[in-house]
This record gives C-alpha cells, structure tokens and sequence, in this order.
C-alpha cells in the first residue's frame, strides 16, 4: 500500500522537476504531467479497493509525526478514497484530453494542471480547517490561471470576477476558521465539530462564516455570475475539471463540516441547494451558448446535491447511496458533455446538429443527457427513486416537488438540445475532426454511467429484482448495429419471439397481463415485420425499438414499484428516440418527452406516497394508500394518461404519431400507448374504489374520456393529413377505453377490453397500410392521393375492414365494444356521457369515410397511374391482424367471456352471462355469431341476386361519368375530398378551438419569459457578481442569526 | 489594547470590502483587496493575542516557564502562511489586470462584461 | 445611486457581523490548549528557539509547503500569462535615464540586502523571520536592481533552477521524514542540538534555506516577467 | 335460435309485404305532395313500372368492384333492419331474426348501407356523389343525437333494450303508448326521424329537383333498381322500428300498415310545408330542439 501522502508528495515533486527541465525538454513534461496524474489514481484507485474488498479501518496521516490538533493530520477512509479516485480519474482523463493544449501553452500550464489536481485531492483529504482553507486557495489559484489556457478576453474576465469572487469568500473562511480556533482551542475539524460551537450565542457566527464560505463556494443561486462566467469562458476541458473534479471535492468539504452548527443548519443548506436547483435550471431554460448552458446545469446539480446534505437528517442512512447516485452521474455526465463540447466547439447548441455525423457521439450525449435526467439504467435513477422515496417516508411533500419540479425543468433545456442534435436542419454546422485523445475520455465517461448504474442496482431495495435479460438484448443490437435491416429485423423479431417463450409460464393465470402481454409482443412482432420493406442499416433503430419493448414487457413483469418505474421510464426512452426518428419530428418528439417526463414524475410520486404508507415495495401498495390517497391516485392517473393522451395531455401525440416513421406510428399507437391503459386498470384495480377521493377521481376520468373522444374524432375530421387523422382517431379511441374503465363495472370494463384489443388490431393494419401508402405516394395529404383502389385492392380491403371495425357497424367486433357501452352505460347511469361517446362515435363515420374515400376511391392522379401495390412486408402484417378482427368478430365468447370471469371478482355484480354465444344482460342481448351468419348468407343470397341480374356489367373508365355532360379535364378537379366537411365545421368547427394548445403554448412562454427575467440579475459586471456575494452573505445572515 | 488592534482589524477588512464593492478602476479595486486581506490579518493575530505576554521565542525565556510568559504562535504562524497567500492572489490579480488592459486599454471594470446572461 | 444605497447597506449588514465578532470576542489571558502544548513541548520536540518557525516549518509543515506551492503556482501562472510572441519584443527599450543616485546607491547596497536576506532565513528558527521573510528580502534586492537598470535581464533559467532544486530538496527532505523520523515533514531528521544554537533543530534551517531560496527566486521571478512584459509593443 | 327453413320462408314472405308496402306508400306519398304543389302526380302503380323498368334495362357499366357491390351493401342494410326487428308483435313468424341482437344492433347495423352505399358511390369518381355523401355524413351525425338521447330515455324508462320487451311493456291500451308515457323521448325522436327519411327540409342529401346529386348520382338501371327497392323496405323498416319504440308496435299487419303510414306522412307532411335547409342550418337545428328535449327527456329520469 503506497500512502495517500505520496499523493501531495510525488505530485508537487514531479511538479518542480518540470519546472527544472520543463524548459529544456517539452515532451518529458508531458509525459511526468501524465504519469502524475496516474500515480494519484492508482493509489486512490488501490485505497478504494482496499476499502471496497476488505473493509479496513480509516487511515489517518499525521503530518511531522505529531497528533493533532498540534499538527495537521490527513484522513483516507472509504468516502475520501472513492472522492479522490474520482477527482484523480476525471484529471487523468482530463489530462489526456488537454494533453495539446496544455503542450502548446508549455511547461508552467502542465505544472498548474497537476497541481490543481493534487490540491483537490488534499481538500478532500485533510482534516485540519486552516490547512483545508491553504488548499482551497491553491486549487483556486490553479483554477484562475488553467481558465487562461485558451488566452481571450472573455477568459481573461471571467477569471477576474473568479479572482474576486474566491478572494471575498476566502477572507470570510479565514475569518471563520480563525474564531473557530479562537473558540475551540483548536484547528482540528474534528475538534471544531466536537466542540458544538452551534450552541453557544457567541461562538455561533464562526459557524456561519465556516459555511457561507462553503455554500459559497458552491456557487448558491445567485451568487454564482463568477462561476458561470468561468464555465462559459474557459476551454471545455477546464470547465469540465470545475464542474466534476472541484464540485466533487466542494461538495465532500461541505459533507465533512456538515455537523459543525447542528440540525437547524441543515434546513438553511437544504433551501439553499432547492434554490439554486430550481433557480439556475430555470434559467438553463433560455441558454443558447452549449458551455454556459452546461454551466447552469452543473450549478444546479450541485444544488440538488447541496440540498440532499440539507435533508441528511432525513434520509439518515439513505443519505450516501442517494448522494453518490446523483454525484456520480452528474460527474461522468458533465464531464462527458464538457468534454463534447470541446470537440465540436459550436457557439449555439444548434450547432451540435453536428453530432449527426459521428453516430457514436451522438449516442454519448443521449446518454450523458439521460443520466442527468435519472434515466435508467444510470445510478441518478436509482438516487433519485431512494430519494423520492425516502422523502416520502418522512411526509416531506415540499422536497418531493422542489426536486421534481427542477429535475423536470432540466429536461425542458436538456432535451431541447438533445432534439437539435438527433434532428435540426442547421446551416454552417461546425465540422469537427476526432482526435483519440479528446475521444477516449468521453467515452470512458459514458462507460462508467453504466457500469455504475448495473452495479448499484442490486443496492437498492428491490433492485435485484430488475430483469435485465431485455437490456442486454438492446446492447447486442447496438453492437451489430452495422448489419443490415433484414439480419437485425429477423434478430429482433427472434427475440421477441423467444421472450414470449419465456414469459408465457411466468403469466399463465395472470389473464391481465397475459392480453397486454399478447397486444405488445404479438403486436411487436407483427409491426417489425414491415420493417423488412424497408433497405440500408436503419442505424439505431433495432436498439431503440428493442428497449422500447423491454421497457413494455417490464412494465408487465413488474411486480415491485421499482421495476415497473423503471420499465415505464425504458419504454419512454425507447419510444421517445423511435419518434424523433421521423423527418418533421423533431419539436413533436420534444413535447413528448416533455409530457412523458411530468407524468413519470407525477407516477414517481405517486408510488413515493403509495410506498410511505405501508413501506410496502410491491405493486400492491397502490392498494392501501393512506396518506393523501386522493392526490396520489390522481397523480398516478395523470401520470398515466400522458401517455394514453387524453384531453389535455394530448397535444404531443397528433404529431408525434402523425410524423413518425411509417412502421414506428403503428409501434407507438397501436401498442404503446396500451401501456397507459395498462397503467391505468392496475391503478383501478389496486385502488380503494370506496373512498370519495377515487368515486371523484373515476367520475372526472369519465368525463375527461367522454370529451376526449368528441374532440379526437372531430378534429381527425377535418384533417388533411393522412397520419394525423389517424392519430387523432388514437386519441378518441383512448378516449373510449378511459371512459370504459372509468365506469368500474364488469360491463364497462369489457367494453374497455374489447376497444383495446380492437384499437390494437384495426390501427395497427390502418397506420401500416396508410404509412406505407404515404410513403409510396410520397405525400401525407390525403386530396392529393385518390383513386387507390384500383392500383392496391389489398390495402382498400384491409382499410375497410378496419373502419368497419371503427365504426362499430356489425357484424365486425366493433359493434361488440358499441353494445357493451350501452349496457354499461344504462347500468352505471352516466347516460350524459353516454350520449356524448355515441355522439362521437357517429362523428367517426366522417373521417373514417374521408380517409377511405379520399385514399381509395375518387379519382385518380395521373402521376399515380403506373402505382404498384404496397410492399407485401406491410400486408402480411396487416392480414394477420384482419383475421384477428374476424375471429374476435365471429366468437366474441371466446374471449369476453374468460375476460368476464377473471374481472368479476374485482365487481360486485356480474353483468353479464352467455347462453352459447349469446350475451345477456340484464338490458339486452347480441349474439356475435348468429348476427354473422345471418348477415353472411343475407348478403350473399343478394349479391347472387344482383350478380344474376347483371352479370356481365360492363367496365368503364375513370371520365366517363354524369358531369352535367362534360368530361371533367383534370382529376385535381373531381376528385371531392379536401375540406368536405366545411358545413360540418361550420357548424361545430367551434366545439374543438385549441384551447389546449394554447393553453400549453402561454404555459411554455411564462417559463421562458420568468427565465429571462431572472437572468438579467448577471449583468456581466465583476463588482456586481461581488456585490451578490456579499449580499448572499448578508442576507443568510440576518435570516440565519437576525443579527443575534 | 487588543480590542483596538482587532477593530482596527475589522475596520480594515470593511474599507477594503468598500473599496472592492464601490470603486471603479480594475487596480484601486485590487488595493481594496489588498486592504481588505490586511485586515483580516491582523484580526488573526490580534486572536493569538494574551494579555501582557511576549513574543513566542525562547532566548531568554525559559523553555520549562514558556507556557506562561508568551503568546500563542499559532495564529502568527497562520498570518504568515496568509500573507504570503494573499500575495498569490495579489500577484495574480495585477497580471490579470496587466492583461485586461492590453485587451480593451481600459481599466474600468465596466468595460468588462462581454460575458452576461 | 441606488446602487451606492446598496453597497451601504451591504458594508452595514458585513459590519454587524463584525460587530457580532468584536462582541464574542474579550481577548485572553492564558493561552489555548493548542498553544500551551507548543509552548510546553515545542522547544524539546522541535528544538527551535522561534515557536512560530516550530510551528509553521514542522507542526504545520504541510501549510507552509502549499505556501511555497501557491508562490511556485502564481509564478508559473504568471510567466505563461505574460508570455508573448517575440516579435513583440524590443530588446532595449527607451526608458528613462536612473538617476546617478539610484544607480550606484543600488551597486552598493543591493549586496547587503541579499546578504541581510540570506541571514534572516538561515536564523529563521532562532530570530523572527525565515524563509519567506528572507526570500522577500532578496527579491526586494532584484527589484532594486531592475528599478536601477529596466533593461537588466534576470537570468530565468537560473531561477527556475534554483526554484526547482530547493522545491524538489523540500519535498524530498519531507518524505524522508516518513522513512527516517514520524512522518512527512518531520524535523527529526537530525539531532535536535541545543536550543539556540544555529545547528539546532534538526533540518529547520536547511528547509527553512530552500525556502528562502525559493521564494526569493519566485518573487524576483515574478518580478522579472512582469518588468520584462514592459518590453512588449502594444 | 332457430335456422330452419320455414323460418327463412316466413322471413322472405315478411319481407314481400314490406317491399310492396313501401312501394305503395312512396307512390302515395309522392301524389300527395303532388297534390299539396298543385300537380296531379303519379299513378299509384308508378313505383312497380320504374323497378320493372329499371332491372329489365340492358346497359350494366360499372365503375369498379365496389361500385358494383355497393349496392349490395346498400339493400343489406334495408333488409338487415328487416330482420333484427320484429314486424308483428307476438307472432313468433314475424318476429324475423330479432333474438340476435336487440334495439342497438339496429341503431348500429343502420351504417352499414350507409357506408356501402358511400363507398359504391365514391369509386364512380362522380363529385356530386361525394359531395352528397359529405353532406349525407354530416346531417346523419348530427340526426343520431336526439336519436340516441331518446333511445337512452327509454332504455332507463323500461330497463330494456329488447325491442320485443319494450313493445311488450306498451301493451295495455292506448295510454301506455311510450307517446304519452315518454312524450319528450318520443318528440325528439320523430323529429330526427324526419332527417333520417330525409325529406324536406333536410334533402340537400340528394337535392332531387336540381341536377342529379348525392350518392346515386352514378348508379342506373339495374343498381339503380336495388337501391329503390331498398328504399321502399328502409323506410318501412324504419317506421317500424319507431312504431315498436313508440306507438305500443303493432298486432297484426293492418295496425302495422296504419302506423307506418301515419309516421311515413309525419315525415312527409314537414316536408311539403317547410323549405330546405343548408347543411349547417340542419346541423345546427338538429342540436337545438331535439337535442334539448331528448336530454330533457333523461333528466326526467334522473
């Protein structure tokens, strides 16, 4: 074992050598900057398996051979050794990455470099305050000049005001530490914190210098304009070294000095870190410039971190997993971005457009970005989760809803940026050359995110049980991500089809979740199969769709609340890259996200008080939900219903859907948005349905449901875009199911049933076929299509099918979910929504006749006259599906009736009973089968007849029609289907004005414009950025100890 | 007598906080800095301050009667390392200025706020 | 103006909290425990007559070395932040004639001064002063000579050598201590001798030597770039 | 549920009836709006000379498989209401194929002529056809509201779906006629009726006095014969489907000869008195009366 001594000794050692032969021989420089650095990591690097594999006892250094307090003593326990590891890993790192910039600036840059580093390390090291503050100061000073590595203006400002600011705030700790002393007799940490200097009147205020200084070093909002300006100015790789080497070693100083003043400090720091949190992530909102941005969100993840040392006494021994989960990843992930940054060196995080160019960069920001919103697999979701959790134990809802509140207002500029860099179409996009050295550092970085994240998993209480079979299947697709379409779509639909295998025993029995189970990975292998028309190495979608379908099969296999957060977070990651894939998607893909996140933020919460009422980790616990039931269950339906988007959580889906790709809309519609729906009946399910809260809650969904269904079909009828119609005609259709399981009766919840499976089956075939017909036709709007009949009957007939389906017209299993509504409805006694979902059922004949009239029938183009049939890899598919529809229409018994059975137990009465295939109730009757056969022979017997009366009918051609005589010239002309509804919208057009747009369009604007606002406090100004620290001072003061 | 070393100290400290808050010119802002360090200093030594004893070396005091005839040595230990850490940061501060200098040839610190926002 | 208002307000608030201090604070009459123990055990554990040489080369060694490391810093810091092109560089600039005085008064007494620096630094752990207070003693000796004559060139190699040796020689002499004696920094390398004496106190004055040297060379260092920054056109 | 051929044949018979008797009441319909605008009309055997014309014509020119079948669709859905309903009340030979579904399969099996007919009229490529199916789509979404409100009301009124039951449960004479026991279901539903037959004031449909337009505008000859002898069983069809829900159903044939034809000429009599509508007028209108008295209607069961 080499002692952690040797850190500060070799370091400063090989230090002055350089200086020695530094002018002489530059390459040697380099070389010993270098082999300094790794000296520091391997012994940290040893000290921290020492302390993992055989837990030994803390080692202390006394210095000169004498104890303390006479001498100063250093300490390497387990903390001080994973913080030095990581400091000296980042420099390390950061040393490689620097390594030319360092060399050109010469010698004295390489000697600062190493001596920053080592000044870290000692800061987290020593024991002893004064000594902590003369290291503080080296490590400042080191940073004031490395900010001067690339020599420009903007540096040389900031590292003035950086100068200044660290000035002010290092008189104020030497002030502290002195009276420290004064009262304590002595300079030893531990002597100071055992001398509670909290208590006494007097020596209370050396406390509070102690940690205004600290806090300030941490850069609390506002007093942080220095800080930001240093990440803005100065080369990414510095910046990167500030945000995750010098945060770290800060926020270690914090955690040792936090007991000095006692429990009612820690509320103080707790409101600091919320603040700074919340303040400087709104701000990130209006950031255009990719370092300053990274400034403000490093800002605000110390905060976060800050904040969680506040709460210490609360989380108790939650506290260090939960810290180091989000310390870990904010460090790999800044670094990583910073380290981005530096490589593609853009003014505007348009620029990071890019990004495109290198895939595999492009899959290194989406997971630093990931990780800093607490994505799975990464350790900051397991944090965050512990975190939650705990908080919720205690009843601290504040906290709950500062921390997601903030985290949620990270993502807003987070994955704005992430969407320009996947998608925007940006002019002068800096081009970028790779060299080894800048590269190989990011992508250690975004190595340890996951090694961490699968390491600490089984931390967690309940992680162990997270399946992580699926993930490893999405890691073997990216690594064959070179091969072509057709290996990897059969490798997808293999391992799709194995998984079902595997999970049929684990279901059987479970009938719930073996039918969501059968809709997502039938309907996965179903949709992939299109995917076989399609040519080239589709990059990066295999992976993304494989972890969409983990995260759904997750959500099914879940039986703990942890594993089924963690699925649904999966799936929206998945999903969310699945959307953005499409051309125009881009801003739809954000909203998305945006949505996705509030919910899975609401579900978080949720589950937090589902968990803190019974400290029962299962599922279950959504079933005895004491504290605040009402608002966890209406959380958890919110949560839900962003991805089932209902009305007013909608807005992202007509897009989202509309501009995916051709083989990905029917993945997100016809599938995943059944999540939501699964979401919601366990949520029912588990739910105490007597309390008022729930009644409440199940009356307003009802009403919710009722209404989305008007507005979905009347919006889808006055579309002109194919996939939008369609898409609208998802957010009814959700709108029926909502509506149905909000009813709680067995009835309702059939009709629930049959709407999902029937949604599943006829949108899965109308978003295949019409994708694939858009994409033949190349046009999304429908007036310009027509005709289509006669060039791809396949596809008419499917599409018919389906809107027959649709609209509930028997014989088809439509009507099956129609009749069950009435009797559920005339039981339940909501006749008004009732009469409101007929309403728009009826309505649904308008688009549905518009897209099929328009598509198929009318006239044709002409430049459409030499069309072939859709590719045979989208018809398959959609056939399957049909036969589907036809079965499920021809024996509806066969599967309402086990339905009927397993869910009468969850209902006081069951409504309905079966005489063969007959269903009763106690309203009415409908037998599926006979309905078929007698329509059946009717319709043939009166074909025959037509047939027989004009058998030989004589074909014309498209022109030759009644047009007041007139050949019509251009079928443009004829062909009647834009706008056809203009009486209709003229009449009720007002009933689906966007108030909900506009609505969440004011929302976003106030956000931004607050952010703007705020901002103006960093004028630019030094004296003013010292001015708001001596204000933070003061003002902590006087609310801290109202001026004793 | 100690209490009119430490306020002097003190008074120090504020008028050099002054002179960094309120003045305009890059450099009087780096004396105020200056000023503003001295004066913590001499608060620092005016704590290892006891009452009518002499400086903490052993020529004609006695090791053995030490304890009670000199002051403490540590905060002029401390002040030294200060100083001598001030000086850095001093040292730093003017190169800093030197230089801002040459970019804008100006020294009012409101000419500096390229970065904002 | 308001401005000014709040920059009041602000010293007030800074005030009270010094006010704050001055109130907890009524000086002392016996020394701390920290400072009893120096007083106690410094002369026979260290064997320096001056404590705070004691207390500041070996009790409290590793301040002193970040000490020398934040001068080593500034200084580099400094030299590759005045560096410039030489193209920029006029070798003997117009400056004003020095006055006679200055010129040979600086011939005469600028030997004194190094050697009044050397004296107070190797006496360090006996007198007041050491190894900062000589090495800024000898600086001031560099800047006199570069006030006499703005041209003259310091010799950077030289000092960075001389910086760097009594750097490295610090360092070592601090890990042989971990080998030879208690710990990083300790003076027990050699004999204690007798209080008093100047071969006392074990390796104080050697340390106390090189970080005369290496402060001295540090401050003229610095003093020499920044002059020779002059030299640049602007 | 019997599938026995003497069933079928009593069905067919049933349907026989029906067919004429539309006929006859389109043809006496037709003369007495002749009437009413100062014409004479047409002969009351008008409507059997057009069919037998119509089917004898030679020309068969078709626009495509499903403007062939469209058609087929079309008397589909005629005949399909014809079967789920029972005609004569407690005559198990009349009841036709009703224990098959009850009152909402009839509701529902209404759209399935309907978009047959859509879908046959929109291959033939005609833009009057689409427009008229356009404006068809609109005014029938809107006429459905009142409709289902009504339909709501009396299922809480008689707990029940089943047409048979509720034409059961008005059994007793004159009083018990859902007309005076359920007024305001009742009103709206005859009003929207009047859109369903769609007479003026709500033809713009097919605006039969102007140019040719609406869904049939393609169709000749022998399709054309389908879709008339599909509208003579529709509109008895339908009439009885109100009868049953309203007026206590019928006993025999007589009664329900007497009935449909009364609520034939309700729609009938609107007609010659009132002009058209424009298609957001109906729409409009059909969401104020109706809709207000059809909620009135639940509400009184609330």
């Amino acid at each position: 074992m080499v002692g952690p001594i040797y850190i500060i000794a070799v370091a400063l050692g090989i230090a002055f050598i350089m200086g020695l032969f530094g002018k002489s021989l530059k390459n040697f420089t380099g070389w010993a900057m270098l082999a300094g650095l790794g000296f520091m990591t391997y012994v940290s690097g040893q000290w921290l398996l020492e302390f993992l594999n055989n837990n030994r006892a803390v080692e202390t250094i006394y210095t000169a051979g004498f104890k303390p307090p006479y001498s100063i003593n250093l300490q390497m326990g387990s903390y001080e050794a994973l913080l030095t590891f990581l400091i000296n890993v980042v420099g390390l790192l950061g040393g490689i990455y620097l390594y030319k910039d360092l060399k050109k600036t010469g010698t004295n840059a390489m000697v600062v470099f190493l001596v920053f580093i080592m000044s870290l390390n000692v800061v987290v090291m020593t024991r002893d305050m004064f000594n902590l503050f003369v290291f503080l100061e080296v490590g400042s000073i080191a940073t004031a000049g490395l900010i001067l590595l690339d020599k420009n203006g903007n540096a040389l400002q900031a590292g003035m005001k950086y100068l200044i600011a660290t000035g002010i705030i290092a008189g104020i700790l030497l002030i502290g530490t002195i009276f420290a002393y004064y009262f304590a007799g002595s300079l030893n940490i531990d002597d100071i914190l055992a001398a509670n200097l909290g208590a006494a009147k007097a020596t209370v205020i050396a406390v509070f210098l102690i940690y205004v200084s600290i806090l300030l070093e941490l850069k609390p909002f506002p007093a942080n304009g220095w800080g930001i300006d240093v990440y803005t100015a100065a080369n990414p790789g510095i910046g990167a070294l500030v945000s995750a080497a010098s945060a770290t070693a800060m926020f270690y100083v914090l955690y040792k000095l936090l007991p000095l003043g006692g429990a009612e400090w820690l509320n103080y720091i707790a409101v600091i870190g919320g603040i700074t949190f919340v303040g400087s992530n709104l701000m990130g909102t209006k950031q255009n410039n990719p370092n300053r941005l990274l400034g403000y969100s490093s800002i605000g993840q110390i905060g976060l971190l800050t904040m969680i040392l506040g709460l210490s006494d609360i989380l108790g021994e939650k506290l260090v997993f939960v810290a180091f989960g989000i310390l870990i990843s904010h460090y790999a992930a800044k670094a990583g971005l910073f380290w981005l940054s530096g490589i593609i060196k853009a003014k505007d995080i348009k620029g990071w457009a890019a990004l495109r160019k290198s895939p595999f960069l492009l899959f290194l920001f989406g997971t630093f970005v990931f990780a800093l919103i607490g994505f799975p697999p990464f350790p900051s979701f397991f944090g965050k989760w512990e975190l939650i959790m705990t908080l919720a134990t205690g009843g601290h809802w504040a906290w709950m809803t500062v921390i997601l509140v903030g985290s949620f207002i990270e993502g807003i500029y987070l994955f704005r940026w992430l969407g320009y860099a996947i998608k925007l179409d940006h002019e002068e996009l800096p081009d970028f050359k790779i060299e080894w050295n800048k590269f190989f550092p990011v992508w250690v970085m975004a190595i340890v995110l996951y090694a961490v994240g699968v390491y600490v998993t089984p931390m967690v209480e309940g992680g162990s049980f997270i399946n992580y079979i699926p993930l490893m299947f999405v890691l073997f697709l990216f690594a064959i991500d070179f091969l072509p379409v057709y290996i990897k779509n059969t490798v997808s639909i293999g391992g799709i089809i194995w998984y079902m295998f595997h999970i049929y025993p684990v279901l059987e029995g479970d009938l719930l979740r073996l039918i969501f189970a059968g809709i997502f990975l039938i309907g996965g292998v179903l949709t992939l199969m299109a995917g076989y028309s399609k040519k080239g190495t589709r990059k990066g979608f295999y992976p993304m769709a494989m972890m969409m379908f983990a995260g759904l099969i997750g959500i099914i296999e879940a039986s703990t609340l942890l594993e089924f957060f963690f699925s649904w977070e999966l799936m929206t990651a998945g999903s969310y890259f699945l959307i953005i894939r499409g051309k125009r998607s881009m801003p739809h893909g954000y909203s998305y996200m945006l949505f996705s996140i509030a919910g899975a933020y609401a579900i978080l919460f949720g589950f937090g008080l589902a968990f803190a009422s019974g400290f029962d980790t299962s599922l279950a616990a959504l079933g005895s939900i004491s504290l605040l039931p009402t608002l966890a269950y209406t959380l958890l339906a919110v949560g839900f219903m962003t991805k089932t988007a209902s009305l007013g959580l909608h807005i992202w889906l007509p897009g989202a859907h509309g501009e995916a790709e051709s083989d990905v809309s029917p993945m997100v519609s016809a599938i995943l948005l059944k999540a939501g729906v699964f979401g919601l009946m366990i949520l029912f399910l588990y739910m105490d349905r007597a309390s008022t809260g729930a009644t409440n809650l199940l009356y307003v969904l009802g009403w919710v449901g009722a209404l989305t269904t008007l507005m979905g079909n009347m919006s889808a009828a006055f579309q002109e875009d194919a996939k939008r119609l369609l898409a609208y005609s998802s957010v009814a259709q959700l709108g029926y199911i909502l509506f149905a399981i909000s009813i709680m009766t067995q009835l309702g919840w059939l009709a629930g049933f049959t709407y999902t499976i029937n949604h599943f089956m006829f949108k899965a075939v109308l978003f295949l076929v019409i994708g694939g017909i858009v994409v033949k036709l190349g046009t999304h709007n429908m007036y310009e299509m027509g005709g289509m009949i006669k060039k791809m009957p396949f596809s008419f007939v499917a599409v018919l099918i389906s809107i027959i389906v649709i609209g509930g017209i028997p014989p088809l299993s439509g009507f099956a979910g129609k009749w069950l509504f009435y009797n559920a409805i005339l039981e339940k006694g909501w006749y008004f929504q009732g009469a409101i979902i007929f309403f728009a059922g009826i309505i649904a004949f308008l688009y549905l006749y518009k897209l099929i009239h328009s598509v198929f029938l009318g006239q044709l183009k002409d430049n459409h006259r030499n069309m072939k049939e859709i590719s045979a890899w989208i018809l398959i598919p959609s056939y399957v599906m049909i036969i589907g529809i036809m079965i499920f229409s021809a024996f509806p018994q066969y599967i309402l009736k086990p339905i009927g059975n397993m869910i009468a137990p969850y209902f006081s009465s069951e409504a309905l009973s079966w005489e063969g295939t007959k269903a009763l109730t106690s309203f009415g009757y409908w037998d599926g089968t006979t309905v078929m056969i007698v329509v059946g022979t009717a319709f043939v017997l009166l074909l025959g007849w037509l047939v027989a009366l004009s058998s030989k009918a004589k074909k014309i051609e498209q022109f030759n029609i009644v047009f007041a005589a007139e050949r019509p010239h251009r079928p443009e002309t004829t062909h009647v289907s834009y706008n056809i509804y203009a009486g209709y919208q003229k009449a009720l057009g007002f009933l689906i004005t966007p108030f909900v747009t506009a609505f969440w369009d004011a929302m976003s604007n106030l956000v931004l414009e607050v952010a703007n606002w705020l901002r103006r406090i960093y004028s630019g100004s030094m004296q003013n950025y010292a001015l708001h620290v001596v204000l933070f001072i003061v003002v902590f003061y006087l609310i801290a100890l109202g001026g004793l | 007598m100690e209490y009119i070393i430490i306020s002097t100290g003190f008074a120090l400290a504020l008028l050099g906080l002054w002179g960094i808050l309120s003045q305009k010119n890059l450099i009087k802002i780096i004396l105020g800095f200056t000023i503003f360090n001295t004066g913590i200093n001499i608060v620092m030594v005016s704590i290892g301050y006891v009452r009518g004893k002499a400086a903490p070396i052993l020529d004609v005091i006695k090791p053995s009667e030490a304890a009670d005839k000199i002051v403490d040595p540590l905060p002029q230990a401390l002040v030294l390392t200060a100083i001598v850490i001030g000086l850095g940061v001093t040292a730093l501060m003017l190169v800093y200025a030197l230089n801002l200098h040459r970019e804008k040839n100006s020294l009012d610190i409101n000419s500096f706020k390229d970065l904002k926002w | 103006m308001i401005k000014k208002i709040l920059i009041i307000g602000l010293l007030a608030g800074v005030g009270l909290i010094f006010f704050d201090l001055f109130n907890a604070y009524q000086g002392s009459e016996v020394l701390g425990k920290t400072g009893r123990y120096y007083a106690e055990n410094g002369a026979d554990e260290v064997g320096a007559a001056n404590l705070v040489t004691a207390v500041i080369v070996t009790y409290r060694g590793l301040d002193t070395l970040g000490e020398v490391t934040i001068l080593f810093l500034t200084a580099a810091i400094i030299s590759f932040v005045l560096k410039f092109r030489r193209e920029d560089f006029i070798p003997n600039r117009p400056v004003r004639i020095t006055s006679e005085l200055l010129d040979s008064a600086s011939q005469v007494i600028v030997p004194v001064i190094f050697m009044v620096g050397i004296y107070i630094f190797i006496n360090g752990h006996l007198t007041p002063g050491g190894g900062f207070q000589g090495g800024a003693v000898i600086a001031s000796g560099v800047l006199l000579m570069i006030m006499a004559n703005p041209n003259f060139g310091i010799s950077h190699k030289v000092i960075a050598k001389v910086e760097s040796i009594s750097g490295i020689a610090f360092v070592l002499i601090g890990i042989m201590g971990i080998f030879l004696a208690g710990g990083f920094l300790d003076n027990r390398l050699l004999g204690l001798g007798n209080l008093g004496e100047l071969f006392s106190a074990g390796v104080i004055p050697i340390i106390y030597t090189f970080i005369g040297l290496k402060v001295g060379a540090e401050l003229s260092n610095i003093l020499g770039t920044i002059s020779h920054a002059q030299n640049e056109k602007n | 549920m019997d599938y026995s051929i003497t069933k079928f044949l009593w069905t067919l018979l049933g349907l026989f009836i029906v067919l004429n008797w539309g006929m006859l009441m389109s043809s006496t319909m037709r003369r007495i709006g002749a009437r009413v605008a100062g014409r004479y009309g047409i002969p009351w055997y008008q409507p059997w000379i057009d069919l037998v014309k119509l089917y004898s014509l030679r020309t068969h020119l078709t626009h495509g498989t499903m403007f062939y079948i469209g058609p087929v669709f079309r008397l589909m859905g005629g005949v399909g209401i014809f079967l789920f309903l029972p005609m004569v009340y407690g005559n198990p030979h009349w009841s036709n194929y009703s224990f098959s579904g009850d009152l909402v399969l009839i509701l529902y099996f209404q759209f399935f002529g309907m978009l047959g007919m859509a879908l046959g009229a929109g291959e033939g490529g005609q833009p009057f056809s689409a427009i008229g199916i356009s404006r068809g789509l609109s005014q029938f979404a809107t006429i459905e509201v009142p409709m289902t409100l009504a339909v709501i009301s009396i299922a809480i009124q008689y707990q029940t779906l089943s047409i048979s039951d509720i034409v059961a449960a008005q059994q007793g004479g004159f009083m018990t006629w859902t007309l005076w026991t359920n007024p305001l279901a009742t009103g709206a539903a005859m009003l929207s009726l009047l859109g369903a037959f769609g007479h003026s004031p709500f033809n713009l449909v097919k605006a039969p006095n102007e140019i040719p337009i609406g869904p049939p505008t393609e169709y000749h000859g022998t399709f054309l014969g389908v879709l008339r002898t599909n509208g003579a069983i529709l509109h008895v069809a339908e009439a009885a489907l109100f009868m049953n829900l309203f007026f206590g159903g019928a006993g025999s044939w007589f009664e329900l000869i007497i009935k449909t034809f009364l609520i034939y000429f309700w729609s009938v009599f609107v007609g010659t008195v009132f002009p058209r509508f424009r298609i957001e007028q109906s729409v409009r209108w059909f969401l104020k009366v109706p809709t207000i008295l059809g909620i009135l209607a639940i509400i009184i069961f609330l």
